[in-house]
């Protein structure tokens, strides 16, 4: 009888369990799991793909992200204009300006192919979700408001060697 | 009269605080127990979420469905509230404080709360849906098994106490010193509390509502306003027998040890924090108990409750007798 | 894998192994002897899968064929052993004009989804199957949608916008055999 | 308390259920309404017992077991009505030809 | 007491008009709920007639227990949804109403002239008095009831269940 | 009785029922594809919905007060969609959830996929995603209670729909 | 005396009377697509008599997408992100086999770390689909709670995901010769980010001691109950025999008693240089396929710690062509997913996409054994066996 | 008033309370509540397919057994009662009454587990 200890029933044993949970829930001395939304907010991964922004200056509407989308959900329409020489009595150059430059999110599967295709730089995730719309058409957010995400890109963040 | 209107009057406050307070039990204490903070946005740091509930469900529309014995269907949950809330009448919160002390009072408790099972049979039935049906049906067969390990359980107290009046019944405790539940009725209590759980549809033997088999059980083609009914009904069922059973088992509203002559002062609060405590057991034992199968809570009720209840009763009244 | 594939070589003269996956092609008339043959004798109980192959030159979406083949179906059923790593796939071609073959819900148990989802899906009729029915596709669908020739509706309408050319790209970024990396 | 309204209403209680045994042909239905009847005899000796005042109790006494054994008769007819049901598919008594059966 | 007899008077009209609908209803579950409110206002009329206990017993009993059987042997044999028109007997329809009637006038006869009087309720009948008598003077009968309720419960398993417990019995 | 639609009612008080309805939002248990993981998600500890006053309790259409539609609608599952949404009691709000209810999502292009749960049904708030993040199927939700809590009662009762789009 | 209980007997007695036992017209019961248990939209068209299932058809194809087909009309790297969302609870593991298959014609050699981070990542896929399974699986049997510590757990897990790959569950990965994480990130460097982020192996091995004490708050909240083992224990019993013969695979083969696991078999990824058990069942029935899942989660962490403090360092990609095509050839791959065996069957004509891509699921031959199981099983038990099979509809419909 | 009555009294003012909510309830939804039924929203929910078949059928006779022994253990814990607060005054012959009682009921009880009509797999 020396190692005697009396099987404690498996029903009493869960209930024990979530009451200690729920007193670690309404202690203050434990970490909560929580995240109270609209007040407070995770702070997500750097890399965690919530939308697509567009660097307007440094495409060249070359169409190759338009091209490998799946989902065919960017449409580019653009054309080509002479530029004075950077300096002066250099060659004149042509550049490609962007007319439109839609994505469309109702249809997007966040693949990340775009961005990763982007020859220029021109395309990054950015950690952004907050772009629920009442109305469909709204879903396609057209160069001025893709430019507008690139002020929540973040900088790279460390690596593990 | 007027006494009659009062304490009608203060009955209906003490029915909807109960239910709403065992909702808000059920819902934050669970909400806490899965490590989450519940309702939280609605004000008050969400405690009021229930107000909000009942003005939503009133502005629901009622669908009735159109394969469904109307008159049955439209009435169904009025027996289930009925029966709950006239159970409201016996308890008594202090010996003064008592809607009415019947000489016959767990008698009549026991003989109304089986009214609620006509109605849930009948609300299965006339929904004319398969679930609905099945979910009836077990509702039935789980109410009728467990309202007699109920009432058998209840025997041993009134062997004890030699009253069926509830009031006699904590005087009686009163005079031991001790309640029932330490004074030999400990069997009792637990079969009472298993019966009564049962009784209460909740988790672990929910399965006449078994969200996971049968959608909503009876409940299915309830909506709007009626399903408020069953709901509310539900949360009252449990505050009343959890109210019951402290005052068969635990003493009512008193304490040992506290002066009798206060009683009508502190015994709603003792009667409310005992019931509370109860509640609270539940509450742990639904979040944390997956549910029974449907012959496994048969073969429960009748193979081991039943037989349990009757030797029960007899040890006590051979104690009674004997001793 | 290498001593089971001499093994198999010794009943199956045509067996090839090639990027680690032992192929047997064998006649639409020795289908279930064969499975039957493979499962008794070398113990591949386990059935993993069955589908087709639509082979053809005409193809309404995606690309056609590098070389041109033979139309016709190919059926392949992919064996294994739960204990052993030993995987074997069967093969087989039939007509595409009256596409049927014998059914294998008698050899394994299993094959009943697989022959049903090739059936709705190719229009391949296996005989004696139990209840041959469609598996996938609501009622009232028409067609056999893995068919070559089966048009996808909405690569149709929609304008690739991958089409619009940027007059006069500043650069040719699609060059070759550029490596990354 | 009025005696006579409760006895008539008593016989006309029991002739309901005569009524319903004759014209019902569902067995269910007949059986509904032998507790009428059974209501009513029992509305009876509860009026006589509150009546008399009898010291013995008896017409309560005997409305208890009257509810007991009605109880035992719906359990034994409703049992009786299902193995029919199971032969028959019917709970219709006129389809019911016992002397065949 | 002005008051009681409106009341006794309210009460006994429902109690008619349900019982009415019990037998004349062409739903089977509305003639058992029927029978619910007409059982339910006989225990009122039993608590008015100051038999306290033998109401409650009627409500545990008939309501609690024996309507649910009643609920389920319709729901058993497949009671239709709705109207039935089946349910009735037309062509004993006049013949049954006219023997309920005639019945029913001989009786209320014979009772009202039979008795006649008025019965003042003076207090609650006392229920212990009642187990009193039920345990000493009626002990035998008492006995004897549960010989019948083991009977009716085998009885009603054996007629219930199917055949293989038939056979057993028949066996055995 | 249509006393509401006829009449109305004033403005505090209406504003006490659509604060009512924006924080008890019973939420239709009804989960299609990778989205429905999400909501799983959400209903977890750290995102918890019913902080919102998302109740995920019915499993039955009949007491919901909102669907989600989270997932793939295929061609076969649409009629279903439909009736469950029929089902649901006045009145209902629907939320489409990921580019597959949006518009099709990663399968606009296949045979058997319903592009956009709004061909069937009217939505009240689309959320971007494949999947939305838990996040932004909750600013999904907040902006839904905003849109209900500007309702006018009387004209949302009158919005008849007999025969929905 | 004759034995009454004997069948020949009863059958004998009931040709000779009428009476048998009420007439059933059997009621049929339509579980799904809609239904809380179904995981989606499976639907089961059960034939019951009162609690009793007599007979059960599921229907599928509420979830068909048309994988099969819309890989033709893809890329290589199309494909890859499409596939992650056939399993949905662990998309990374979808990507594998495709993955390794194109490689395997192609024949690529790929980096050792990205192996490493392959692995790490396929494990935690693991772990977040058997958080799902026993949470979803409580659920089924009527234990509320548990599901919430599940997805608290999981939360976690889904991080590290996230902080690596950019995606919550459908990562897209996997790049043919090694792998990729999302591009993004600053719009003042150069943006290809190639490796793990920094602070993810000590938060791995925080997580991944967590879901050993998660696994622990399993066995004790739901396995050491009563009621749970009532539930399950003798429910839903699966023979070896059965099961192969339907191509039954994964946990429920190994709850079986059958010692399968393709991670040891087959060396799609390099699981030999790691210790850890194959838990396998006895009874096969519902208790063993729950009990299965839990200890692999354990095991699973335990490959990704040992992984962790092993890991090489290194390229992350191999080198590859810009612009992919895969040469003529034919191949099966398969890999150990959470649910079974996946595998692909990549049939390449030498083009920029699959000439024919089979898509062998998991979740597809096990259910198929749903109707085999059920069979005079209670309706309650029909949601418990069903729900111990673990099945996506995704990875079912495809 | 007699007290008796009054308790009754009391006790029918709470039932009528109880119906009062009901109706109270159902009276102010009824004028909230929009009412927009049509076809559709009208049919029997069945996990959204069409409903197979009817709806009510056939079920278990094992309800009606359960039904059965319920309603006799009910009339027996009638009998009960009046004895439980007698037990003082009936002394050891009341005790051997109940025995009694009790006993050949639970032989019936015994008949019911030992015919497995508790039993759901058969
Ligand atoms: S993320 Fe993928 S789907 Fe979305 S726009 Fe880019 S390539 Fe297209
Ligand atoms: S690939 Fe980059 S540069 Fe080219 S069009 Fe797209 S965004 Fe612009
Ligand atoms: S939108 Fe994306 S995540 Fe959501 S169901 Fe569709 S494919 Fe899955």
């Amino acid at each position: 009888m020396k190692n005697f200890r009396p099987k404690v029933p498996g029903f009493l044993i869960g209930i024990k369990i979530v009451i200690v949970n729920m007193l670690k829930t309404l202690s203050p001395f434990h970490s909560k799991p929580n995240v109270n939304y609209p007040f407070e907010k995770e702070k997500l991964a750097p890399r965690a793909r919530g939308v697509i922004a567009l660097d307007q200056e440094a495409c060249t509407s070359c169409m190759l992200c338009a091209r490998q989308c799946p989902d065919w959900c960017i449409y580019i329409e653009g054309h080509k204009e002479l530029q004075p020489p950077s300096k002066p009595g250099g060659r004149q150059r042509s550049r490609a300006v962007l007319d439109r430059f839609d994505i469309d999110y109702a249809l997007c599967m966040y693949c990340g192919i775009c961005v990763e295709v982007c020859p220029f730089d021109a395309l990054f995730w950015s950690p952004e979700y907050e772009y629920s719309e009442f109305n469909m058409g709204d879903m396609l957010h057209d160069k001025e408001r893709l430019d507008d995400w690139l002020q929540t890109v973040p900088d790279p963040e460390g690596l593990e060697s | 009269m007027t006494e009659v209107l009062i304490k009608v009057g203060l009955l209906a406050g003490a029915a909807l605080t109960g239910a709403i307070t065992f909702t808000i039990m059920d819902v934050k204490g669970a909400s806490w127990m899965q490590r989450r903070p519940g309702p939280l946005h609605v004000g008050l740091r969400g405690f009021i979420f229930p107000v909000a509930e009942i003005l939503k469900f009133i502005q629901k529309e009622d669908i009735i469905p159109t394969e469904v014995d109307r008159p049955v269907f439209k009435w169904a949950p009025a027996y289930v509230m009925v029966s709950c809330v006239a159970l409201f009448a016996v308890v008594p919160l202090s010996p003064t404080l008592v809607v009415a002390d019947l000489e016959l009072g767990v008698f009549f408790a026991l003989a109304i709360s089986s009214l609620g099972t006509i109605g849930v049979l009948t609300a299965g039935w006339s929904s004319a849906n398969k679930y609905s049906l099945m979910g009836g049906l077990r509702a039935a067969g789980q109410l009728i098994a467990y309202e007699l390990p109920l009432i058998l359980a209840v025997v041993g107290v009134v062997i004890q106490a030699e009253t069926m009046s509830l009031v006699g019944i904590v005087e009686k405790q009163i005079e031991w010193g001790v309640p029932f539940v330490v004074g030999g009725q400990i069997v009792g209590f637990l079969i009472f509390m298993v019966a009564a759980t049962a009784e209460m549809m909740r988790v672990p033997f929910d399965m006449p509502i078994g969200e996971s088999e049968l959608t909503m059980g009876f409940m299915t083609e309830y909506s709007g306003i009626r399903f408020l009914i069953f709901y509310i009904s539900e949360y009252m069922n449990m505050f009343i027998l959890c109210a019951i059973a402290s005052t068969l088992f635990l003493g009512g509203y008193h304490v040992p040890l506290l002066p009798t002559e206060w009683v009508n002062f502190y015994g709603p609060i003792v009667l409310l924090t005992k019931t509370a405590i109860l509640g609270f057991i539940l509450v742990a034992i639904r979040w944390s108990q997956p549910r029974f199968r449907e012959d496994q809570l048969q073969n429960l009720a009748w193979k081991i409750l039943i037989p349990a209840s009757l030797v029960n009763i007899l040890v006590t009244a051979i104690m009674k007798v004997g001793f | 894998m290498e001593d089971f594939f001499n093994n198999i070589k010794e009943s199956f003269t045509n067996a090839v192994l090639e990027f680690e996956t032992i192929n047997i092609k064998v006649d639409s008339t020795q289908w279930i002897e064969t499975h039957e043959q493979l499962r008794d004798e070398f113990n591949l109980k386990f059935f993993s899968w069955l589908s087709a192959v639509d082979w053809d030159n005409d193809v309404s979406v995606g690309e056609a064929p590098k070389e041109s083949v033979t139309p016709c179906f190919e059926l392949i059923t992919c064996l294994s052993d739960v204990e052993n790593t030993n995987l074997i796939t069967v093969s087989t071609t039939i007509d595409k004009s009256e596409p049927q073959i014998d059914s294998l819900v008698g050899t394994y148990e299993g094959a009943n989804w697989h022959e049903r989802e090739a059936y709705e899906m190719f229009g391949i009729s296996f005989a004696n199957h139990p209840n041959l029915e469609k598996l996938y596709l609501p009622d009232g669908y028409e067609g056999n949608p893995m068919l070559k020739s089966f048009e996808l509706i909405s690569r149709e309408v929609k304008p690739w916008p991958g089409d619009v050319d940027v007059e006069g790209m500043p650069e040719d970024s699609e060059s070759g055999e550029q490596v990354d990396g | 308390m009025i005696v006579q309204p409760v006895l008539v209403v008593a016989a006309a209680l029991f002739s309901l259920g005569i009524y319903g045994i004759l014209v019902r042909r569902n067995a269910v239905m007949v059986l509904l309404s032998i507790e009428l009847i059974l209501n009513s005899v029992n509305i009876n000796f509860i009026m006589f017992d509150t009546m008399l005042a009898d010291a013995m109790m008896q017409g309560q006494i005997f409305t208890i077991f009257i509810i007991t054994i009605a109880a035992a008769e719906v359990g034994i007819g409703l049992a009786i009505v299902l193995m029919l049901f199971r032969n028959r598919q019917t709970a219709n008594i006129n389809e019911f030809d016992l002397m065949k059966w | 007491m002005e008051i009681f007899e409106i009341v006794t008077y309210f009460v006994l009209l429902l109690l008619i008009t349900t019982a009415v609908r019990v037998v004349t209803t062409s739903n089977v579950i509305h003639a058992a709920i029927s029978l619910v409110f007409t059982l339910a206002l006989t225990s009122v009329l039993f608590l008015l007639l100051s038999t306290e206990f033998v109401a409650l017993v009627l409500v545990l009993v008939y309501i609690g227990a024996v309507i649910v059987l009643f609920l389920f042997g319709i729901m058993i044999t497949r009671a239709p949804l709705g109207k039935n028109a089946e349910l009735d007997n037309d062509k004993n329809k006049k013949l049954g109403a006219a023997i309920a009637g005639s019945i029913f006038f001989l009786f209320s006869y014979i009772l009202v002239n039979g008795f006649d009087g008025e019965v003042v309720i003076t207090s609650g009948s006392s229920t212990e008095l009642l187990g009193e008598i039920l345990l000493s003077r009626f002990v035998f009968p008492f006995e004897l009831v549960s010989f019948i309720l083991l009977a009716a419960l085998i009885g009603g398993i054996t007629l219930a269940r199917k055949d293989e417990a038939l056979i057993d019995e028949d066996q055995v | 009785m249509g006393v509401i639609d006829k009449f109305g009612l004033p403005k505090p008080i209406s504003s006490v029922f659509n604060w009512a309805r924006s924080y008890s939002l019973w939420y239709f248990q009804f989960g299609l594809a990778c989205c429905a993981i999400e909501v799983m998600a959400v209903s977890g500890p750290r995102h918890d919905f019913m902080r919102l006053g998302v109740i995920p309790l019915p499993a039955s259409p009949r007491q919901a007060d909102f669907m989600i539609v989270a997932g793939t609608v295929t061609d076969k599952m649409a009629p279903s969609v439909k009736r469950l949404y029929d089902q649901m009691p006045e009145p209902k709000y629907v939320i489409s959830m990921g580019s597959c209810s949006n518009s099709g999502g990663p399968y606009w292009d296949s045979y058997s996929v319903t592009k956009g749960v709004d061909q069937l049904i009217p939505v009240d708030v689309y959320v971007p995603g494949c999947p939305p993040r838990p996040e932004a199927l909750q600013e999904g939700i907040i902006l839904l209670q905003k849109k209900i809590r500007g309702e006018d009662m009387k004209e949302k009762w009158s919005e008849v729909q007999t025969e929905p789009i | 005396m004759v034995n009454a209980l004997d069948p020949q007997n009863i059958k004998n007695f009931s040709e000779a009377s009428v009476s048998v036992e009420i007439e059933t017209e059997d009621m049929t019961l339509n579980i799904g697509p809609q239904h809380p248990s179904t995981h989606g939209v499976l639907r089961l068209v059960a034939k019951v008599d009162g609690e009793k299932v007599h007979d059960v058809k599921p229907v599928l194809g509420y979830m068909h997408r048309g994988y099969e087909k819309l890989a033709e009309v893809r890329t290589y790297p199309q494909i890859t992100t499409l596939v992650n969302r056939i399993d949905w609870v662990a998309g990374f593991s979808n990507e594998i086999p495709f993955i390794a298959g194109a490689e395997r014609l192609m024949e690529i050699e790929v980096p050792d770390r990205a192996k490493y981070i392959r692995l790490i990542l396929t494990e935690m896929a693991r772990i977040s689909s058997h958080f799902v399974f026993n949470g979803a699986y409580a659920l089924e049997v009527g234990a509320l709670t548990p599901i919430f510590y599940a997805m608290e757990d999981r939360e976690r897990v889904l991080d590290l995901i996230e902080s690596v790959t950019g995606g919550r569950f459908h990562p897209n990965f996997n790049r043919i010769g090694g792998v990729k994480p999302a591009a993004g990130a600053g719009p003042t460097t150069k943006k290809n980010i190639q490796d793990l982020p920094a602070g993810f192996y000590r938060d791995t091995k925080i997580a991944m001691q967590k879901v050993i004490e998660a696994a622990d708050q399993f066995q004790n909240l739901i396995g050491g109950n009563e009621v749970f083992k009532k539930r399950t224990k003798d429910v839903g019993v699966l023979t070896p025999e059965i099961a192969e013969a339907f191509g039954v695979s994964g946990p429920i083969l190994r709850a079986s008693g059958v010692k399968s696991d393709l991670r040891t078999q087959t060396d799609y990824l390099p699981y030999d240089q790691f210790e850890y058990e194959i838990p396998v069942g006895e009874n096969g029935d519902c208790y063993d396929r729950w009990d299965v899942r839990v200890k692999e989660m354990v095991e699973s962490a335990k490959i990704v710690l040992q992984a962790i403090d092993s890991m090489p360092s290194g390229p992350l990609q191999a080198k590859v062509p810009k612009v992919i095509k895969v040469p003529k050839g034919r191949t099966y791959v398969r890999a150990e997913n959470p649910k079974g065996e996946m595998g692909y069957y990549i049939i390449s004509d030498g083009g920029l996409g699959p000439y024919r891509l089979k898509v062998r699921t998991a979740s597809f031959s096990n259910i198929s054994i749903l109707p085999n199981l059920l069979e005079g099983a209670l309706l309650p038990d029909l949601i418990a066996i069903m729900g111990s099979l673990d099945f996506v509809l995704g990875d079912v419909d495809r | 008033m007699i007290s008796y009555f009054q308790d009754y009294v009391t006790i029918g003012a709470v039932l009528g309370f109880g119906l009062f909510l009901v109706v109270l309830l159902l009276g102010v939804a009824s004028v909230l509540r929009p009412n927009k039924p049509y076809a559709e929203k009208l049919q029997t929910y069945e996990c959204g397919v069409d409903p197979v078949g009817t709806g009510w059928s056939q079920t278990y006779v094992r309800y009606y057994i359960f039904g059965l022994l319920f309603v006799i253990f009910d009339v027996e814990a009638v009998f009960i009662f009046p004895w439980a607060i007698n037990l003082e005054k009936l002394g050891y012959f009341g005790l051997i009454e109940m025995f009694v009682f009790i006993f050949i009921l639970l032989i019936g009880l015994i008949y019911a587990i030992r015919k497995d009509v508790l039993k759901w797999e058969s």
